[in-house]
């Protein structure tokens, strides 16, 4: 088992009109101690979704989520039962995951405070100050006097707080410049491997991703289409989607080589396409491709696809 | 403007424009034009019966039957002559829609007499004020075709088959100088001159009388916005004096105060050397000022116009000793007594809770607590009506002219009662009242009116403080106004002035 | 970590309230309102040792002019206005005060109540508030008073009762906010329950946008107070309340005196109040303005 | 790559703006920046680096309060850049902008049809029917599927990307010159940012146009400018033909923002990130303002602000120690 | 049931927008007319005291024939249960006071406020707009400061009083203000149409009438508006600085569109929803805050009606008066939202 299992996972909606969005349709996805887990995929594909059904903040429509074998409960009114603290959530936005009101340490302390009980160990506002690299003076200033990157490392520190064993971090850096980026993935790489910690690591960057994930999750349209270890997809990906995510990356190598152009946008998940969901901007649909869902099938070790070419493309 | 148009703002108290249901003084103003009565007042005089629809009757005896004798030349609007069916339908209607004046005709029955045009009122008790009730414009005789074809009804329970109060909303059925043009209840009432009219031609093509806060009233006039303004204090007169003529004299309503004579209400209140002292504490003549220039203060209940009116001089005095006398006399160590009053409404510009001010202050003097309890008058008038108010101040504004409507105050009568005042606990002024009721004679009906009056100041619960002035300005462009306690003013009589 | 040492010394600490766009006592409108509230509660307290005379003492001949005597002159019964007007302050500030305290209490709990348990309780409260929006203000005045009595408590009851929406509907639609927003989130997920993270992450937030609310409703209490009085709905005379000085002045136009002063006290008090709360709200982060409308 | 005629130049183009406690900021500092006819040029920095302004000073669209100091010289014309209403003159006909977010750009309460018509009628003085068949065209020419019924729909109805080729094509009716592009593709995805650097190629191409390129985002600078400059606190810290910087950065800044961004495969260098953080507006270091972030940095660095001095024909930079002159990147 | 949701969903937008918001509105309305008709149960007082005169009110006969014909004998439940069966059939009952129909005096009384309220409201929106426009384009200089000051003395001023002041000046000092009420005294009212002078004169092309109605309200309707220009000013100011940051007014400036354009259709445009909405809101508060208005001009309007009817207790018309201020409540809202859903195509109703 695992350590964070996503089973046949359905997130959905209400929508207007009294229609629904199904803003995951189905996922399985599972992540082990010391493990990067990254999931990537355009905007609207339901990452977050996914993301946030995984800690309890949305209640799934189906499917499970597990978590060290235990199921998930979403989040009621009570207090979070103190096993499940140790599954715990990086935002994507520094500037609204700190209340502005409330000094670092207290916003720490709580962390601490409320998350005894769950076995874990126990540490101090400092030991999580320094162990994002920020120093222990700085617990009693206040969000709003840290530029993204220092407040992205204590939203990470708070998380720590409770002596987390799987994180799911929705976009960490997206809202960084180039620098803080960099310095926030190193971290989170470094907090893995230190801690022993799972890492489901939501982006939509896939330069990053290959950096510093060990497998890679391929989202579409509510569908995780392809998942790879990391350095294998960027190789030789599988599904023709995940091969024009990463045609269409530019290099700042100077070379100016324009990126590969995927046409059209990603659907309205109110309304997906028939058959293959990627198949309207497929360079090489089949007609099948759009009646017929493709499987989600092993083909090599480690390797899971959702395509009906995908053999061909292994070939 | 329009000329031959009379505007009069007063602020109205208006319900509806049906005779037999009307009893709001703007209703008397405007309606007096309208329906003709069978006899009426002239000028501000209100002790001497003129004849109108029909002559000033003969009454018998006993007092019990009134003969009237109608005017042949009297004619309708629609120009139909006014006949004895005419009346009995009038006052048929009047007594079985059941309104607030039906009273007025309580134990009266109409006939025809034995003549053409003659009229008969018997009564089952002697009521020798009765005339003087039938000049008021709810008794005034409508067109009995008319009503009668517009959902009237003058039968038994018309109260309940009666619908023609719509009809008269918009239109008039009476003999009067003028007719109705628009009866708006908000905003203004409009009379038009009656072409048909049997009588001398009026005055004026148009009055429109509209509803106007006091405020402005007086900005109106000074600026000829309009020609009378009938709701000023007398405060007011002062400063449009040199635009108008100004005109401030007693008004018929009496303000008193009473001390309940029901101990179960307050032990307090009820002691006889308590109600002593309070009534020798107020400070008669401060209240007066209160009530500005032209009020006046009745010797006792019935105000000062009336016939069988005490002179002030017969009333109590201020006496701060005397009244300290009193306390000591009553036992009553530091007494506290509620003061009710209304709080949302004001008696001509005055309002209850200065008058409550004053005389908290005065009783203090001597050593009484007056706690004030304003009240709105929609909830006031329920205790006061209960008789559960210990000590209050309230008004009576007359029914009719003529003293025997102040006979309610006597012990176990209406008022009485309201003060706690019990059948039985002052034989002597019953008595008196008993016979002043039923005396005919004019001499000796008010030395009865006198005595009854003195007794009632001595053994009754009710002093009266004063009646408040009416004030009101005209334009110098009309012969002066005259006040008239039953209909403000006349509106028949208003003339512009002569060049 | 080595790339990225703590650089916390190099940040400078910024101005701590990085909420208030810019201070709100650098603001001259602001200051004015709050030196003006200050002033009148000052002459409110002081009121006996700043005029020789009491609020219902008659000290002179009736309506005497403005002078040096009596600088507001006299009213109908020989007041002397300048002690009314100032000893109006005793009346209208601390009543005004009661209905915000109470108006904003109730609508706050209530709001809280609305936005934390949701559904039905939600629906029930909200429509309790759609109801008391729609309904005639004069109407439940009076009904207030018919049944109380009247009075300036009784008053500040019957406006209570319309004006709590306001506050429950601010509060509700911020708890509404708040609770999806990522700080939220992540305390409930480290284990805070809903009701402890509406006190410990949302009360601050509300705090301020709610003072602000209450500052400007301030100024809407006296004015509503002082319409209720001068129906005589509220205070009574002679009670000093500068609402039915001029419903009693108005009577006596040429006599400018009596209602002119009392009429521009409202109007000063009202006025400093929304100086001092219009500032506050512009000074507040524009995100949370928001909620105002 | 060869110098072209200077469609646009800017000289000595300073901006301060006002600050919270009534003092003012200097926002850009002096700089220097000329784009030939057809050549694109891109403007790269961290944020806050005064891009923005700078190119909103060659509009005369800047916020209140803000001072300007310096030369424009647009196709012959020369202006100054404190006189707002010269550059008014440009606005809509002879440069145009496009701006980040395409979400927030286009007016959510407009048709497509006005919003991409509205200037075209005010600068062009033709009528509706005209306008409409312009604009029509020019949807067809940035690829909006059936273009007719698009011009009576309203932007939500839109993708990201459409709306932002809808942006760029509103832009570019009135057959502007010089087209301004802010971050075009910042907000959008990476397939969709593939479909507009592509748009924007092939406009340069079809209609003579020349591009401002803002951009953080050294890769989509790769992709598309010919010529590079590199800001940082409201200076031009590195300026030269796009291989050149790119592929050799000189300037330490340029060389760590390229090491921080994850190219190439991983084993090539690790990601190491500047330390620190970009210098507020008003708090910029004294001296060269990137030397507190500099693993190189001098005394002279902490003293005098650096010249822009050239170090090969078109190539500049603003470091008087220059240590990467030898390294390879 | 499925079916039902299915139909349901198939309506068009609009159309479903308008039936959920009449639903919610008449569930409202029946909940007005619970609260109206249990207040005027708790009050203590009896309408019989306060409607009939004092002799009438002690005759037992005419007090009961006052309460039968009022229904006041009846339990209360039935009392209730009677009025909602006869206000399915449009009937309000009968008022106490005026001795007429409910119906027929709002449908006098109400058109006078709705003219009185509607004039200040177009008065608030002329005035409330342009300042705060301008107040937001001259942001934090002078005239903003200017502008402000104004809006907060507008949003500060006691209207009664203003009323008194205003009247006293333009009408007594000046003699620039026609006297009070909607016509001058004796004049023709143009045939009763909507009830609304103004309207009904302009129907009637009686153009002289329509003068004298029109210059008679705009004092009035002046001093009604002065607080909802305050507050309006100040809402478009704010309105106007958050869409004047936004990127789209940038980018219409970058298109060299004249500052005109740019402010009034592209910057105004978004401004305007939130300011529909605050207008709403004030027309909703300026129905039933007309009273202190309307008795300083005489103007015979539902303020004043309401005013007297809960003086004299007259249930029927204060349940009439609830009942038809909420449904102006309720409908202004839901045109509100239609104004909203016009002026932003993203709004989607339903
Ligand atoms: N609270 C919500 N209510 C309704 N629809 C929602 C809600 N949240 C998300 N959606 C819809 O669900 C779909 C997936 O959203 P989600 O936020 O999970 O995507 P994402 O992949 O995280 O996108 P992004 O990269 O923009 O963050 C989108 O179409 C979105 O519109
Ligand atoms: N309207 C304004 N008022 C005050 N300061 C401003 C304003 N606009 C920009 N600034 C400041 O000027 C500086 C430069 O801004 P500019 O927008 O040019 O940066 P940029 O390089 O475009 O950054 P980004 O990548 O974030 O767009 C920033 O510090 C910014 O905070
Ligand atoms: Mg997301
Ligand atoms: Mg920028
Ligand atoms: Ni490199």
């Amino acid at each position: 088992m695992s350590l964070l299992s996503i089973r046949d996972l359905v997130v959905s909606y209400r929508g207007h009109s009294g229609g629904t969005v199904t803003a995951v349709a189905g996922c399985n996805l599972d992540v082990e101690a010391g493990q990067i887990v990254a999931l990537v995929g355009e905007s609207g594909c339901g990452k977050s979704s996914l993301g946030k059904t995984a800690v309890g903040l949305i209640h799934p429509a189906g499917g499970s989520v597990t978590f060290d074998g235990e199921r998930v409960v979403p989040l009621g009114r009570k207090a979070r039962p103190a096993p499940q603290r140790r599954l715990q959530m990086v935002f994507q936005d520094p500037f609204s995951s700190l209340n502005p009101r409330r000094k670092i340490g207290d916003l720490i302390a709580d962390g601490i405070r409320v998350s005894e009980g769950h076995g874990g160990r126990r540490f101090s506002v400092g030991e999580c100050l320094e162990r994002v690299g920020l120093s222990a003076g700085i617990a009693d200033r206040f969000p709003h006097q840290f530029s993204g990157g220092q407040r992205q490392r204590i939203a990470i520190a708070r998380a720590l707080a409770a002596d987390p064993r799987c994180i799911v971090a929705d976009e960490p850096i997206s809202a960084l410049d180039a620098s803080a980026q960099a310095s926030i993935a190193n971290l989170l790489v470094e907090l893995v491997e230190e801690l022993d910690v799972g890492l489901l690591f939501i982006s939509h960057d896939l330069s990053i991703v290959r950096r510093i994930a060990d497998v890679t999750a391929v989202m579409y349209l509510g569908k995780i289409v392809e998942m790879a270890p990391s350095e294998a997809l960027w190789q030789r990906p599988l599904h023709p989607y995940s091969a024009g995510l990463i045609g269409a990356i530019t290099e700042p190598d100077g070379e100016g080589r324009l990126p590969a152009d995927l046409p059209g946008d990603v659907p309205d998940p109110a309304a997906p396409p028939s058959g293959c969901r990627f198949h309207p901007r497929c360079p090489i649909a089949l007609e099948r491709c759009s009646v017929e869902e493709p499987a989600w099938r092993l083909l090599a070790p480690g390797r899971t696809v959702a395509c009906h070419r995908a053999e061909a493309a292994l070939t | 403007q329009e000329a031959g148009t009379l505007v009069v703002d007063t602020a109205f108290q208006l319900k509806t424009a049906d005779p037999a249901r009307e009893f709001e003084p703007t209703a008397n103003l405007v309606l007096h034009p309208v329906y003709e009565t069978l006899i009426t007042f002239k000028g501000s005089d209100l002790t001497k019966l003129e004849p109108s629809l029909a002559s000033v009757p003969t009454i018998s005896s006993d007092a019990k039957t009134f003969t009237f004798e109608l005017n042949p030349a009297a004619k309708f609007s629609d120009g139909s002559p006014v006949t004895v069916d005419d009346v009995i339908f009038s006052f048929n209607r009047v007594k079985n829609v059941k309104g607030s004046p039906s009273f007025l005709l309580d134990g009266v029955t109409v006939a025809k007499g034995s003549k053409d045009g003659e009229i008969v009122l018997t009564t089952e008790q002697p009521d020798p004020g009765l005339p003087y009730k039938l000049a008021n414009p709810a008794l005034g005789i409508v067109n009995a075709k008319v009503v009668k074809a517009n959902q009237g009804s003058a039968d038994e329970g018309a109260d309940k088959t009666d619908r023609a109060d719509t009809f008269f909303a918009t239109a008039s059925a009476g003999s009067g100088p003028y007719v109705l043009d628009k009866f708006d209840m908000a905003a203004e009432v409009v009379l038009k001159k009656n072409d048909a009219y049997w009588g001398a031609k009026p005055n004026y093509d148009q009055i429109v009388v509209r509803n106007v806060d006091t405020s402005a009233q007086q900005m109106n006039v000074m600026r000829g916005d309009s020609q009378i303004a009938l709701d000023l204090r007398p405060d007011q007169l002062d400063a449009i004096k040199d635009t108008a003529y100004t005109l401030s004299v007693p008004g018929a309503d009496v303000v008193f105060m009473f001390t309940n004579s029901n101990p179960e209400i307050s032990k307090v209140a009820a002691n006889r050397d308590f109600q002593q002292a309070v009534r020798l504490a107020i400070d008669y003549d401060g209240l007066l000022e209160i009530a500005g220039e032209g009020a006046a203060r009745p010797g006792s209940i019935i105000p000062t116009m009336f016939a069988g009116a005490l002179p002030t001089a017969e009333g109590p005095k201020r006496d701060v000793e005397g009244a300290k006398a009193a306390l000591a006399k009553s036992g009553i160590k530091d007494p506290v007594i509620e003061l009710t009053y209304v709080s949302d409404i004001t008696k001509n510009g005055i309002s209850f809770a200065d008058v409550a001010a004053k005389m908290q202050a005065d009783l203090k003097e001597v050593g009484i607590t007056a706690d004030l309890k304003p009240s709105p008058v929609s909830t006031f008038l329920d205790n006061y009506r209960a008789g559960t108010l210990p000590m209050t101040i309230v008004w009576w504004g007359p029914d009719f002219p003529d003293p025997s409507d102040y006979l309610l105050f006597g012990p176990g009568e209406k008022v009485g009662l309201r003060a706690g005042w019990k059948e039985g606990t002052a034989p002597e002024v019953a008595e008196i009242a008993k016979k002043a009721a039923v005396e005919i004679d004019q001499t000796k009906r008010t030395a009865l009116y006198d005595e009854w009056q003195k007794k009632l100041n001595e053994q009754g619960p009710f002093t009266s403080l004063f009646q408040p002035a009416f004030s009101m300005a005209s334009s110098k462009t009309l012969e002066p106004v005259e006040y008239n306690a039953m209909w403000t003013i006349d509106l028949t009589a208003i003339a512009p002035a002569k060049q | 970590m080595s790339d990225a040492a703590p650089l916390v010394e190099d940040v400078p600490a910024r101005p701590r309230r990085r909420l208030m766009r810019r201070s709100a006592w650098t603001q001259p409108l602001g200051l004015v309102g709050a030196a003006l509230l200050v002033i009148i509660v000052l002459l409110a307290i002081f009121a006996p040792w700043l005029t020789a005379h009491g609020p219902i003492d008659q000290v002179g001949r009736r309506f005497m002019a403005p002078s040096a005597e009596h600088w507001f002159g006299t009213d109908q019964i020989g007041r002397d206005v300048f002690a009314r007007v100032i000893y109006g302050a005793r009346v209208s500030l601390p009543y005004a005060l009661q209905l915000v305290i109470m108006a904003s209490v109730i609508g706050t709990l209530l709001g809280a109540i609305a936005g934390y348990f949701g559904g039905w309780i939600d629906g029930f409260i909200m429509r309790a508030a759609d109801l008391v929006m729609a309904f005639p203000d004069i109407i439940l005045a009076m009904a207030v008073v018919a049944a109380l009595g009247p009075g300036l408590f009784n008053a500040v009851l019957a406006v209570v009762v319309v004006s709590w929406p306001i506050y429950a509907r601010v509060v509700r639609s911020m708890i509404l906010t708040i609770r999806d927003e990522p700080y939220v989130q992540s305390s409930r997920l480290l284990g805070v329950s809903t009701a402890r993270a509406l006190w410990v992450d949302v009360r601050p937030n509300v705090m301020g946008p709610l003072v602000v609310l209450a500052a400007l409703e301030f100024g809407h209490a006296v004015l509503i107070l002082a319409g209720l009085s001068f129906l005589g709905l509220g205070a009574q005379p002679p009670a000093p309340e500068w609402g039915s000085m001029v419903s009693e002045g108005s009577k006596y136009f040429d006599k400018w005196w009596l209602s002119v002063f009392p009429g521009l006290a409202i109007l000063l008090v009202v006025l400093a109040a929304n100086f001092l709360g219009d500032t506050l709200r512009d000074a507040l982060d524009p995100r949370t303005a928001k909620a105002f409308r | 790559m060869a110098e072209r005629q200077p469609l646009l130049a800017i000289e000595g183009l300073t901006i301060s703006l006002p600050t919270a406690d009534g003092g003012r900021a200097s926002a850009v500092r002096g700089v220097d920046l000329s784009i030939g006819e057809g050549e694109i040029v891109g403007l790269a920095g961290e944020s806050g680096s005064g891009k923005t302004l700078s190119a909103l000073a060659v509009l005369g669209l800047l916020p209140g309060g803000a001072k300007t100091g310096g030369m424009i010289h647009f196709a012959g014309r020369e202006l100054s850049a404190a006189d707002g209403r010269a550059q008014a003159e440009l606005r809509g006909k002879d440069v145009a902008m496009v701006f980040q977010d395409p979400m927030t750009a286009l007016h959510p309460m407009l048709s497509v049809g006005r919003q991409m018509t509205e200037h075209l009628v005010f600068h062009r003085k033709i009528g509706r029917a005209e306008a409409d068949k312009i604009a029509i065209d020019m949807l067809e020419r940035v690829r909006i599927p059936n273009p007719r019924a698009a011009m009576a729909r309203f932007p939500h109805q839109f993708s990201g990307g459409m709306r932002q080729r809808i942006a760029i094509a509103s832009a570019l009716v009135t057959g502007p010159k010089l087209l301004i592009a802010d971050e075009p593709t910042t907000a959008l995805d990476v397939t969709v940012q593939a479909g507009i650097l592509r748009l924007i190629e092939q406009l340069r191409r079809e209609l003579k146009l020349s591009v401002l390129l803002i951009t953080h985002d050294l890769g989509v600078m790769s992709a598309l400018a010919d010529r590079v400059y590199v800001m940082y606190a409201g200076r031009v810290v590195e300026r030269g033909a796009r291989a050149e910087v790119l592929a050799r950065p000189r300037h330490p800044y340029t060389r760590g923002l390229l090491d921080a961004l994850p190219h190439g495969s991983p084993s090539d260098h690790p990601l190491t990130a500047l330390p620190g953080s970009p210098p507020a507006i008003g708090r910029f270091p004294a001296g060269c303002a990137f030397h507190p972030r500099c693993r190189f940095a001098e005394d002279i660095c902490r003293a005098d602000i650096p010249e822009l001095r050239d170090v090969q024909p078109g190539r500049a930079i603003a470091c008087p120690v220059d240590p990467l002159s030898a390294v390879p990147a | 049931m499925t079916y039902l949701r299915k139909s349901w969903y198939a309506l068009p937008n609009l159309l479903r927008f308008v039936v959920r918001r009449l639903f919610v509105g008449a569930l409202l309305c029946l909940g007005i007319t619970f609260v109206s008709f249990a207040l005027t149960q708790v009050v203590p007082g009896d309408p019989v005291s306060a409607n009939l005169g004092d002799r009438a009110a002690s005759d037992p006969e005419i007090v009961a024939a006052f309460r039968a014909r009022y229904g006041l004998d009846q339990p209360i439940p039935q009392q209730y249960a009677l009025y909602l069966e006869r206000l399915v059939h449009g009937d309000l009952g009968e008022s106490q006071q005026t001795h007429r129909p409910v119906t027929t005096d709002l449908s006098q009384y109400l058109p006078a406020t709705i003219e009185l309220a509607s004039a200040a409201m177009i008065l608030a929106l002329v005035i409330g707009i342009s300042l705060g426009v301008l107040a937001a384009i001259a942001r934090d200089r002078w005239p903003d400061q200017i502008i402000r000051v104004i809006s907060l003395a507008g949003v500060s001023v006691p209207t009664f009083w203003l009323a008194l002041v205003t009247f006293y000046v333009f009408f007594f000092k000046l003699g620039i203000a026609p006297g009070v009420g909607r016509l001058n005294p004796g004049g023709k009212a143009p045939p009763s149409i909507t009830n609304m002078f103004t309207i009904d004169a302009l129907l009637a092309g009686q153009w002289a009438t329509f003068g004298i109605a029109l210059s008679h309200i705009v004092l009035p309707a002046a001093v009604l508006a002065i607080y909802t220009i305050g507050s309006i000013t100040r809402f478009t100011r704010a309105a106007m600085l958050e869409s004047l940051s936004q990127d789209y007014v940038r980018a219409a400036r970058a298109k060299g569109l004249p500052t005109r354009t740019v402010i009034l259709r592209h910057a105004l445009r978004p401004a305007l929803a939130a300011i529909v909405t605050v207008a709403g809101m004030a027309f909703g508060r300026m129905l039933s805050g007309t009273v202190l208005v309307e008795s300083v001009f005489s103007w015979p309007g539902i303020g004043q009606y309401a005013y007297k009817s809960a003086l004299a207790l007259d249930l029927r018309a204060i349940m009439g008066v609830s009942l038809v201020v909420a449904v102006i409540y309720i409908l202004v809202n839901m045109a509100v939202d239609l104004i909203y859903a016009f002026i932003d195509p993203r709004i989607r109703l339903g």
